[in-house]
């Protein structure tokens, strides 16, 4: 069944735009999709995926069961960073300063992934809940300050941030479009309740699987284009990382699992989330906080490496684990 | 017409709140700032469509300001350049009104 | 009633997207939606309405009464202005040209809180006619014309236009985009009729509300930057313009269903018109013709106070108004 | 019956946008849809119509019948170009460069009239198979090609080229945006099939109709504005071209209809290609490799006189035109 | 190469109009516009993004050209630049084709 | 500060990958590239928005390089711009680490 549903998975329509994407970037054509209607398409995703979960919130409603989950969520994505990065250091020639921006990528998470990750797990007749969206959101930033923290410690005498006001800093951090949206628009379906958010569902919901196609397409792109200039950078070793990191992480989360009351639906997505790499808001706070951190290792490992595996192989894996740990 | 300065910043867009504060607080009084849609640096080339993260690319920061604004902003600029992607370049330029600047 | 109406209001989830988008701003989240992609969705919304309206009408025709509220709205829009601006000069110590700039949003329109209104009257059980939507972009402009009047009064002596071609700057005004994709959507809604235009409701329609809630989240984060910057040049007395001008023109706007032919729904329409302010068109005519008016106050007056105010508790206080005047 | 079906073309909404553009440009509004935005606009409609035709191709396969077509349309856009060339070196003063790059135009295709050929087609009673879209994909390129050589005939001795690298060139030509775009939808939509296709239906397929309407505004602004820069160089000759070659295309292509085993539905879009002509992919192509041809007079020939005679006057005709000469 | 002038017209979008009759009617024979996504001026920073209004952005217009006709256009641009918002610099650029300019 | 020379090419969209090759080629060790919205040119305006093609707008690349660079490029970009629409201007300006350029 799970070989089922990964076939079933790699030939869906959403997982071959994003090869199109990255075929075409690897054959270099110029073909682009612009950023402001990248961006504004992100928006869009950050609020349907934000009001979905927030409308399933406003039906189930807030039990010591959830505030556990999203405490375990908190803690994997503070933690995994540290994990990532003793890993990265043992296996791989990566600097420190390299080797933290990438472990920060795997403490966060990535929303598409958890977007088809949910997809699966409905069509492999599971449930899910609609607070892993809030679960999602606050995993993003954590692993950001654990990362911070790594590497202070690692490059401790660099006079860098001289200029920069750390509390700036934080709120660019804590405050980017990402978080604030999904937060947002959880908060806002919370509030409406399905019957004030269905006049939403026409642009919310019905289009979502499109737009994730127009989506994806650009994320092909980028992954290609990310990985036409950084795998020169990249040995074997940081590429095994892709993989093999979404496993250790999938492993920590389903350990946590096993603590938990958690269904196998929402077991599975816990594990995707803890399994996923960030594209999106890390990338831009290393830039912030981390200058000195090559992108190109970074983003080539979590857009180029991670996210493909997870989104064809990795997903119906951690369905498999949660079916083990949970339910 | 007056002679100032123009100076000139290509920095990468996530520095530029940096470059700001430190333009600000050396007292120069405007700044306009365009955003730049590909480049080359480093061997490679790059372009802003396509960049998902919208946090890899560069920004252009100009600044008609008198000398000793730049002289004050300079050794943070420099640092700034040290950590952050980045090229800095200053000329000649004449204007209107002098004392805006 | 008008009470439950207020309040589910306030909670629809168009309005708590505003909300979103001005916490956000005010609590200095980077955030943004890229200008291009906002520009878009104000075209989309100007052809939906534009073409809902035409549609409509393409039922009803134009018969005299129509033409009555039509002239009506241009009255008030050349009207409102002068009242606003004697107000502004009575009650603050704004110049004379902030006060004629600040005047012209008054007299004309915001096509938000219209839509916004077109939805309460409907949820309140009146009927409304597509023809308003012509009203509302016939409304645009001439307030525009008053206030340059007002100005050229003012500030006579003002060598100001020299190089400035009249011709073209009325063009520039009365060809903005939102003036032509209004009027011509109609147009195009009222020679299609509805059969020809059913092709276009998925598109134009179903997907309206959602788009509503995206473009809200701009207008919160323009009316909290707005805030944020303007609040320093704004006095109390001027504030307060921005609450009790709305009322005004809606009393004035009541008064005028009085004489008229118009149903419940159609007066609360006409008065919702009267007592909204623009945030797109006007201000961009007035760095056009009143350079010297500074934006910081227009701005702030008519997207940060009216425009919130009107799509809370003014909408169900111009219908209430307009039960009592009409019907 | 055509001329019941031009009228209900001439007055259909997406028609109706397109003049609306023509006169906001024409009247000089300064009213424009962002590039970015129309970009997205642009690759949202290849995905939709390459999906639509991989589809409907999942459906029927690929017989012989099918590659016979495909044959004939790319030998259509190899040899229409030199039709094209030689009637306007015969009728006009255009200079071989001019001449060959507007030439180019003619033998590629516009994926707009082809849509709105679809639905004409479907409209008046006829059925039309998915991989016609693989045939326009197909006819995009090869009349570029032509053209190169045609020019280079000409103007032999231009020493052109030093600097530009031939492979470049012609990779920069082969993978923009529409045909990676197209024929990357198309194969995706043949592999999914109706079935795992379903899910985007709400994107991509209802909302089109619509989506068209905003995307023929910016064509219909995008040709007033080529129409006012570009009359001073167009001969009565010049226009007169941009009638007659799209009949001496549909010609050709009626001719080779006679030869070939296809249906009226599928005639009338293979005609339809024959006669449209490029204003997106052959432009682009020829400020690459023929810049000393005069885009004004180009675009305005392909935009201004030949896309609105197509959509309006051409497709009915080539609808009969294929009644007469297949099924 | 051979000695112009570089003109560059920090100039509020609404405004770009005003600035490009003044500039095409003193002669200059080409010029190219920018558009400012950022700036900081009279205290306070404005970012594009988020102007509902598309109006009150900056624009930057570049134009090569020869001093007689920037000369020409100097009183013109002045006034224009009392009205509105607005910087002008001048500085000297070597270009290939003189004539051109 | 040390001097350099700023290129400036305002060349069309088309152009620009040919213009990279040359600088390229000619050891320039980066540039930055910016997007026109608007330009005026041969007698006529032209605006990006509303270009369906995406193929007739200007972009504006800069250079800050040594001199010896342009000597190397020039020829190249004379005949580039004999070719393609475009305008080449360059100043001179002062930056902090000469050894970059
Ligand atoms: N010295 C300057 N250098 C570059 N841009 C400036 C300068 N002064 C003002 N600006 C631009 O012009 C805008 C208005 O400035 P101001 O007239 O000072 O309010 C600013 O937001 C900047 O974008
Ligand atoms: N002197 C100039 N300064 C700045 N930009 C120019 C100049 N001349 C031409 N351009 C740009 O190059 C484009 C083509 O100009 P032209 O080659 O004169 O048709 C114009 O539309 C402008 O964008
Ligand atoms: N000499 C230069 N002139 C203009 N832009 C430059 C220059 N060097 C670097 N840049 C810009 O800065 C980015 C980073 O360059 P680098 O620091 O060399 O990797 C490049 O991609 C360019 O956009
Ligand atoms: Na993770
Ligand atoms: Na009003
Ligand atoms: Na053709």
């Amino acid at each position: 069944m799970a070989l089922d549903l990964a076939i079933s998975t790699l030939l869906s329509p959403v997982v071959l735009f994003f090869v199109l994407g990255l075929a075409a970037a690897l054959a270099r054509s110029e073909m682009a999709i612009p950023e402001a209607f990248a961006k504004g398409i992100a928006i869009y995703l950050m609020m349907a995926i934000g009001l979905k979960g927030g409308v399933e919130m406003s039906k189930s409603g807030l039990g010591p069961d959830v505030l556990a989950v999203m405490a375990a969520g908190v803690a994997l994505s503070f933690v995994l960073p540290i994990i990532a990065y003793v890993v990265l250091k043992a296996t791989t020639r990566l600097n420190s300063t390299d080797a933290a921006a990438a472990a920060a990528h795997y403490g966060s998470i990535s929303i598409v992934t958890f977007v088809a990750a949910t997809q699966a797990v409905d069509l492999a007749g599971f449930e899910s809940s609609g607070y892993l969206v809030a679960v999602a959101a606050l995993m993003e930033t954590p692993a950001i300050i654990t990362a911070l923290i790594i590497a202070g410690r690692g490059a401790s005498k660099s006079a860098s941030g001289a200029a920069r006001p750390k509390g700036e800093l934080f709120r660019e951090v804590a405050l980017n479009a990402s978080v604030v949206v999904l937060v947002g628009a959880l908060i806002i379906g919370w509030i409406a309740g399905p019957e004030k958010a269905a006049p939403l569902n026409p642009f919310f919901v019905a289009p979502l699987q499109g737009v994730l196609c127009l989506f994806l397409l650009d994320m092909g792109l980028a992954a290609g284009r990310g990985l036409r200039n950084g795998w020169r950078l990249m040995q074997p070793a940081t590429v095994g990382f892709g993989i093999y990191m979404p496993l250790i992480s999938a492993g920590a989360a389903a350990l946590v699992c096993l603590a938990l009351p958690i269904s196998v639906g929402n077991a599975a997505l816990l594990i995707t989330l803890a399994a996923s790499a960030s594209y999106i808001a890390v990338p831009a706070a290393m830039r912030l906080a981390l200058p000195k951190a090559r992108p190109a290792i970074y983003l080539t490992l979590s857009l180029g490496v991670t996210f493909p595996f997870n989104l064809t192989f990795g997903i119906p894996l951690y369905i498999a684990l949660a079916q083990w740990v949970a339910g | 017409m007056h002679e100032k300065r123009r100076l000139e910043l290509i920095i990468e867009r996530m520095a530029l709140n940096r470059a700001s504060h430190i333009l600000e607080e050396a007292g120069v009084t405007g700044y306009t700032v365009l955003s730049a849609f590909a480049g080359f640096g480093g061997g490679s080339r790059w372009r802003r469509d396509g960049d998902l993260s919208h946090s890899q690319d560069m920004v252009v920061l100009i600044a008609i300001c008198a000398q000793d604004k730049i002289d004050r902003a300079l050794k943070d600029l420099h640092q700034l350049l040290d950590e952050q992607i980045g090229v800095l370049s200053v000329s000649a330029v004449e204007v209107l009104r002098p004392d805006r600047f």
